[in-house]
């Protein structure tokens, strides 16, 4: 049987791994990724918080689903503003991104 | 109507023609000199029916009219203010509302009532005559109306209201404030005629001196009442109040005095301001400047007689102390005064030559007689003189008010340059004046005692009687001296103006003055006349008993003891008549033929005393050069140059130099350098402080979220930690 | 060793070398790739975890929309970055250290804590799970809320890229 | 157990006893009889293609009034070797500056795709890969796969055409899965659970009568799904040559068509299981074996209306692919699905007091699912025919007569 503890750590590494690409990375749909990488491993914690402490529950699972909807809303809405940045600034270099206004 | 209540009437009617003619009627000359007119005689028919009633009702001094209602709140009691009629106020409300009445009506025809409007006449100066062409074209000058007559008729009404307080109050409160009214309308009147300078120095005049007799009052006033808490009659002549201040020292044993006689000194200073006695008498001969009405009303009839009114009102406080007859100070006070004025003002009027300047010292000498007679306590006389002098002083004030005028018409008629008033620019005026000739006659002999027929003569008589009886030999004398004088310029004076031949042309054209002012005259003469009779005294050879001694009953009962009559002596009456018919046949003989132009023969007679009796002994120099001219000095140099300018403004500059300079201080050492440098160094700092922390806005995401986690884990590794430890 | 663990381990190893990958690639399209295999291997832990709708809710989400959807954003803004030059920017070295903390971090709080250990409660039936689910996604007293508000979070999405993204028509 | 009743669990247990005496272990022994099931099916899945392309060629001939194979063995039913053999023989030609790793992923997933549905699809009640609890969101998910394996061929072959081809893909597949999912929602709806097998226990009267609306919407996009027939744009060989399949030649080539084909043939046996009953028929509960026959020949029925649509209908543009997705199917799917939730709720409420014998209630519920549906088709055919008359009204406005211009006065004097 494999204790909570494998898991748990999994997505620690995952979401460490994900930190790192989010803190790393140049280009912007990259850090769109990592980020994507964070929100797994949150899930992956989530479910197993859920199979390890209250199986009998649905909690965990709805609040899953929730996390789920919320990832793709923020992929959806980030990639579409990395997209209008690069029709106006031609690049999706996140350093060039640090000004408020063009 | 009750008596009481007619009696708080009486002062009301000139009160209120006073309002009406100020604020309604003052354009309308005919509607104000009638409300003025029915106001006086409103007030003159009240006195009379109170005056009747008074003389009916027996022990009127024991149940007097009298009603007093609650005036201020002096803490639990009140102070009470009313009306009290008794003999001597009835008495005085006798003559007061007839001169009053007279002096009103004899003004209408003063101020040339119904002649034209003067082409160049100016309010406040006399009116200088307008010129109208008569049906044949050719021009005349006639005296013109008064520019300010309704003015006029509204002070002497509010005169006559003054007056009607002080004689009808009951407490010596309102008889100040009617005191002080009639203080105020002798200003007014006297400086009526306000663009003259010299009217405008003698109302001030008037009213200084006055107001310095008015300060000692008030401060009798004020001791008396701090004395015995009260200031009303009724309370003033309990025996045992008048014992009580008779007893007590005054304050701080000032020389010996009770405190009934420094009250009494100090109301006889008021009495001596107002009636122009010895010291303070400079300003009546000045309150000539005022129309003649006014003199007469003010400076004859009621304002002087208003002082010896107070005196003999407070005669009893006066006399408290006194051991079977001997003078207490105040009294000796007022014999000294009274006579010594009395013999000093009869010297002056024999040097005048103005007629209403005689007129006015022959008033000064006889309130003297008043005050002696007072003084040596001759109270039923004085009041009996005090009476009869109103009278035919008012007689004489207005036959001169006429003269004047007559004169005047003559000076317009001929256009000659000659002052009207000058009695050595009259003479002959019987001829053309015959009513006002006879009226001044009578007057004149009342004045001087004329024996037998003049009232003069008895009301003179008793004080001289007094004088002999009760042995003041001193003042006997000094009196009947007095008496010659007077008898020598009222004879002067008639024979300066009516007898002999005209020694100018004017005063051949002078003409009888109009029957407004020679009725008041006539009327004025029957009084001077009739009067005397009321007072003969019963021991009196030959007529003393046909006529009751009414004045002796009826205003001796005012006083607690009733005084005794005197038994009758025949020097004091020898001594009288040799007097009067002596200084009279005197002044007639050598005035008699007085030529145009000629010196006065006592000039030569007198030589440089008649200089000195000229220039009124140079008491106006004097006091000009003891008060006036320090007052001067104190104002203008002292306070002026010295005080304000030197000192105050010396010391405000020096504040002002020292703040300066304290100012500058502190700018240049406080707040430049450090209010402003710390300023500074904030701003300074922040901008140091923001130019350092702008590097860590680099905009760069990453970065910012790196910051954002090593602080996080920081303080999460804190926390571990210390959860860690326990 | 069950065979589970044997599983677990080897899709672990798996995922986290994609995972690696995708942080350190050079091509967008390889580490959308990597992402891919990434969200993979966390589908066959949620079967591993007996939550199999959630394992085809992974699939049909992630690897279906998202992953397709960085695909297109990759291919659409593909011109500028011509996989030239290092793809992570200088301070690398910083985001590494910070992960590593973090990591120590959650490893520190997951030694402290008791349940760390804690073996699967035994399962009973399955079956009934994936209605009850769907019952509590609805019923009011339950989290009907959160799901309307999610619903309500993806419309707002949904018309926030369009009109972001979408062409503005003058 | 006998053979007839259930011949693959017999089967089964007979490998599991010969392992046995092997000397595997428990674990190792379902490890490989799983495998071995595992790699049948996907074999099974490969043959039935070889069989499909022969009989679709031959459906084209007939159709285009021509016989179509019969050189190579009877009826030409071995013509498919030859062209599987000319495809192996081909060369691998991979584009200069293409994505190695991806070029060479591609045809792979596509063909992985379709073979993952196949796992879930029941041949026979007892015959199915795995019933899956979820199994319908695992065919949406499969489907979703095969959208990636054609955008990344289109993207790493580094050609323009193959890219246009690959954006079109991704368009059509993603956007079609919308009305796929909401179609597939009816039925699970209606069965009141997701696994496929208890869906078809469901359907004691097909779902196609309950839902006939729900069939045609699911049975167009699935069309669309596969890239097939009228919605071929993705390999439009007129437009861009082979679309994302250009570059590709020799077996990745192959595996891409096969991929095609089997995604055909996959999407009618989904129509046939979801709507038709899968392997209901007479007599299917006892011998499974009936199922497998009954199921077999609903698919190929669903196969052939495929194939006949594939071949009569013409191509339709881009942008009237789309419209057609996201202004028809889509809001009308929406409508369907929750028409049918609320009729179907009606009928739970009222069905009690109803007084229906157990074996009438069914076809009662059919005949009002029936009957709402075709109100919605009589509203949606109204609203169609009024946006037609507007449209035409737009387009009736009379065009502006042309006039010759007036020559000038020079002219004619």
């Amino acid at each position: 049987m494999i204790p909570l503890s494998w898991y748990l750590t999994f997505a620690a590494i995952l979401f460490c791994i994900g930190l790192y690409g989010v803190l790393v990375r140049k280009n912007a749909i990259a850090i769109l990724m990592s980020i994507e990488l964070m929100l797994n491993s949150v899930i992956i914690n989530l479910i197993s918080f859920w199979r390890y402490r209250a199986p009998e529950g649905i909690s965990g699972q709805a609040f899953a689903i929730v996390v789920f909807a919320v990832a793709a809303a923020e992929v959806s809405v980030g990639l579409a503003l990395i997209i209008s940045i690069y029709r106006r600034r031609k690049s999706v270099v996140a350093e060039d991104m640090n000004l408020m206004k063009w | 109507m009750s008596t009481d209540l007619l009696v708080w009437l009486l002062p009301l009617p000139p009160l209120l023609a006073f309002f009406l003619i100020i604020l309604l009627t003052n354009r309308y000359k005919a509607f104000s000199h009638s409300i003025a007119i029915g106001a006086a005689l409103l007030s003159w028919l009240g006195s009379m029916v109170v005056f009747f009633r008074a003389i009916n009702t027996e022990h009127l001094n024991l149940n007097p009219f009298s009603s007093a209602i609650n005036w201020i709140p002096t803490g639990d009691t009140w102070l009470q203010v009313g009306i009290w009629v008794d003999p001597l106020t009835a008495v005085t409300l006798f003559f007061v509302s007839w001169t009053v009445l007279m002096i009103f009506i004899y003004s209408v025809g003063y101020h040339n009532y119904g002649q034209p409007q003067g082409e160049h006449d100016q309010k406040g100066l006399q009116p200088h005559g307008a010129s109208i062409a008569d049906e044949h074209g050719h021009k005349h000058i006639v005296p013109s109306i008064e520019p300010m007559y309704s003015r006029f008729f509204a002070f002497i009404g509010l005169f006559a209201f003054g007056m009607y307080t002080l004689v009808v109050s009951d407490n010596l409160l309102t008889l100040f404030i009617g005191w002080e009214i009639m203080g105020l309308c002798s200003y007014l009147l006297i400086g009526f005629w306000y663009q003259k300078p010299t009217a405008r120095a003698a109302m001030i005049k008037a009213f200084l001196t006055t107001r310095v007799g008015d300060v000692f009052m008030l401060l009798g006033i004020a001791y008396l009442y701090t004395a015995i808490g009260s200031l009303s009659f009724s309370d003033i002549f309990k025996p045992e109040t008048l014992h009580i201040l008779a007893q007590t020292p005054a304050l701080g044993g000032f020389l010996g005095l009770s405190a009934a006689g420094l009250i009494g000194i100090l109301l006889f200073f008021g009495t001596v301001g107002k009636s122009a006695q010895w010291p303070l008498h400079v300003w009546l001969p000045d309150a000539m400047e005022g129309p003649t009405p006014v003199s007469a009303m003010i400076h004859a009839a009621t304002m002087v007689s208003a002082g010896v009114y107070l005196v003999i009102r407070m005669f009893p406080l006066l006399q408290a102390g006194s051991v079977h007859g001997q003078l207490t100070p105040p009294m000796m006070l007022m014999t000294i005064i009274g006579a010594f004025t009395a013999i000093f003002a009869a010297t002056i009027a024999i040097a005048q030559n103005d007629i209403k300047r005689v007129l006015a010292y022959s008033t000064i000498s006889q309130l003297g007689y008043m005050i002696a007679a007072l003084g040596i306590g001759a109270y039923v006389a004085a009041a009996f003189h005090l009476v009869t002098h109103a009278f035919f002083k008012a007689l004489l004030f207005l036959g001169s008010g006429s003269v004047i005028h007559g004169v005047e018409h003559g000076v317009l008629h001929t256009g000659e340059n000659v002052d009207p008033q000058d009695m050595f620019n009259m003479g002959g005026l019987r001829k053309k004046m015959p009513i006002t000739f006879w009226t001044f006659l009578i007057g004149g002999l009342a004045l001087s005692g004329f024996p037998l027929i003049t009232a003069g003569f008895w009301s003179k008589d008793e004080i001289l009687a007094d004088a002999f009886g009760h042995g003041h030999w001193v003042v006997f004398i000094i009196l009947a001296l007095a008496a010659l004088l007077t008898a020598f310029y009222t004879m002067r004076q008639i024979t300066l103006t009516f007898l002999g031949n005209p020694r100018t042309k004017s005063a051949e054209h002078a003409q009888e003055t109009h029957w407004t002012m020679t009725l008041p005259l006539i009327i004025l003469g029957v009084f001077a006349i009739a009067l005397g009779w009321s007072g003969i005294s019963e021991s009196f050879p030959l007529i003393g008993g046909i006529l009751p001694n009414f004045v002796h009953e009826f205003v001796g009962s005012t006083l607690a003891e009733f005084p005794e009559a005197l038994p009758f002596s025949v020097w004091p009456l020898l001594v009288s008549i040799l007097v009067s018919l002596g200084g009279l046949t005197a002044g007639w003989l050598v005035y008699r033929n007085q030529k145009v132009g000629a010196e006065d023969p006592l000039k030569r007679a007198l030589g440089p005393v008649y200089t000195v009796l000229k220039n009124k002994y140079y008491f106006d120099e004097l006091y000009n050069i003891i008060f006036v001219r320090p007052a001067y000095w104190m104002a203008d140099t002292f306070t002026n140059q010295i005080l304000d300018r030197k000192i105050i403004d010396g010391i405000l500059h020096f504040i002002a130099r020292i703040a300066s300079s304290v100012g500058g201080i502190l700018r240049n050492y406080f707040d430049k350098p450090i209010v402003n440098g710390f300023g500074d160094f904030v701003g300074e700092g922040v901008k140091k402080v923001g130019r350092n922390l702008k590097i860590i806005q680099t905009g760069r995401v990453q970065q910012y979220l790196i910051m954002a986690l090593i602080l996080a884990f920081g303080a999460m590794f804190f926390f571990v930690f210390t959860s860690l430890q326990h | 060793m069950t065979a589970q663990q044997i599983i677990f381990l080897v899709v672990a190893a798996v995922t986290l070398i994609a995972g690696i990958s995708v942080v350190t690639s050079r091509n967008l399209i390889h580490s959308a790739l990597w992402l891919i295999l990434t969200l993979a291997g966390v589908a066959v832990f949620y079967v591993l975890l007996n939550a199999g709708f959630f394992a085809v809710i992974q699939v049909v989400v992630y690897i279906g929309a998202i992953a397709i959807l960085f695909i297109f954003a990759v291919m659409l803004t593909r011109r500028v970055m011509q996989d030239t030059g290092p793809q992570s920017n200088s301070y690398w070295w910083l985001g590494a250290l910070i992960a590593l903390l973090l990591f120590a971090g959650i490893a520190l709080i997951f030694t402290n804590w008791q349940g760390f250990k804690a073996l699967p409660p035994v399962m009973l039936d399955q079956s009934g799970k994936l209605v009850q689910l769907g019952l509590s996604l609805v019923s009011p007293d339950k989290y009907l809320l959160p799901f309307e508000l999610a619903s309500v979070l993806l419309v707002a999405g949904m018309i926030g890229a369009i009109y972001v993204a979408g062409e503005k028509k003058q | 157990m006998n053979f007839i009743s259930d011949p693959v669990a017999f089967i089964a247990d007979l490998l599991a006893k010969l392992l046995f005496r092997i000397g595997l272990s428990q674990i190792q022994v379902t490890v490989v009889s799983e495998f071995i099931g595992a790699f049948l099916l996907g074999v099974f899945g490969f043959s039935l293609v070889i069989f499909t392309i022969w009989l679709e060629r031959k459906l084209y001939g007939r159709i285009q009034d021509r016989i179509g194979p019969n050189r190579v063995g009877p009826w030409g039913i071995f013509q498919t070797f030859p062209d599987m053999i000319k495809i192996f023989t081909k060369e691998y030609i991979t584009p200069v500056g293409a994505d190695k790793i991806v070029y060479n992923l591609a045809p792979i997933l596509s063909v992985s795709a379709v073979l993952l549905t196949w796992a879930v699809i029941p041949f026979a009640p007892t015959i199915v890969g795995t019933d899956l609890n979820v199994g319908v969101i695992y065919l949406m998910a499969v489907g979703s796969i095969g959208a990636l394996g054609i955008i990344l061929a289109g993207w790493s072959s580094n050609n323009k055409y193959s890219l246009i081809g690959a954006f079109r893909a991704v368009a059509q597949v993603v956007s079609y899965e919308v009305p796929m999912i909401l179609a597939l929602l009816i039925p699970v709806l209606l069965g009141q659970s997701m696994g496929v097998n208890s869906l078809v226990y469901a359907q004691k009267v097909w779902f196609i009568f309950l839902a006939p609306v729900a069939a045609f919407i699911f049975f167009t996009s699935c069309m669309a799904e596969t890239g097939r027939a009228p919605f071929d744009l993705l390999e439009a060989e007129s437009e861009i040559v082979a679309g994302y399949q250009t570059e590709y030649s020799g077996l990745k080539f192959g595996m891409f068509y096969v991929g095609e084909f089997l995604h055909a043939f996959t999407i009618s046996a989904l129509v046939a299981t979801l709507f038709l009953g899968g392997w209901r028929g007479p007599w299917a509960q006892q011998v499974p074996i009936l199922g497998v026959a009954w199921f077999f020949m609903k698919t190929f029925l669903v196969y052939f209306v495929v194939v006949l649509i594939r071949i009569s209908m013409p191509r339709l543009r881009i942008d009237q692919m789309l419209n057609f997705n996201w202004k028809f199917l889509t809001p009308l799917a929406l409508v369907m699905l929750i028409v049918t939730a609320f009729v179907e709720k009606g009928f739970l409420l009222i069905s009690p007091d109803l007084g229906l014998t157990d074996s009438a209630l069914p076809w009662v519920r059919a005949g009002v699912h029936l009957f709402s549906n075709l109100v919605v088709v009589l509203i949606t055919i109204q609203i169609l025919k009024s946006h037609r008359i507007k449209a035409v009204r737009v387009v009736a406005k009379p065009r502006p007569v042309a006039v010759a211009p007036e020559p000038p006065a020079s002219v004619i004097s």
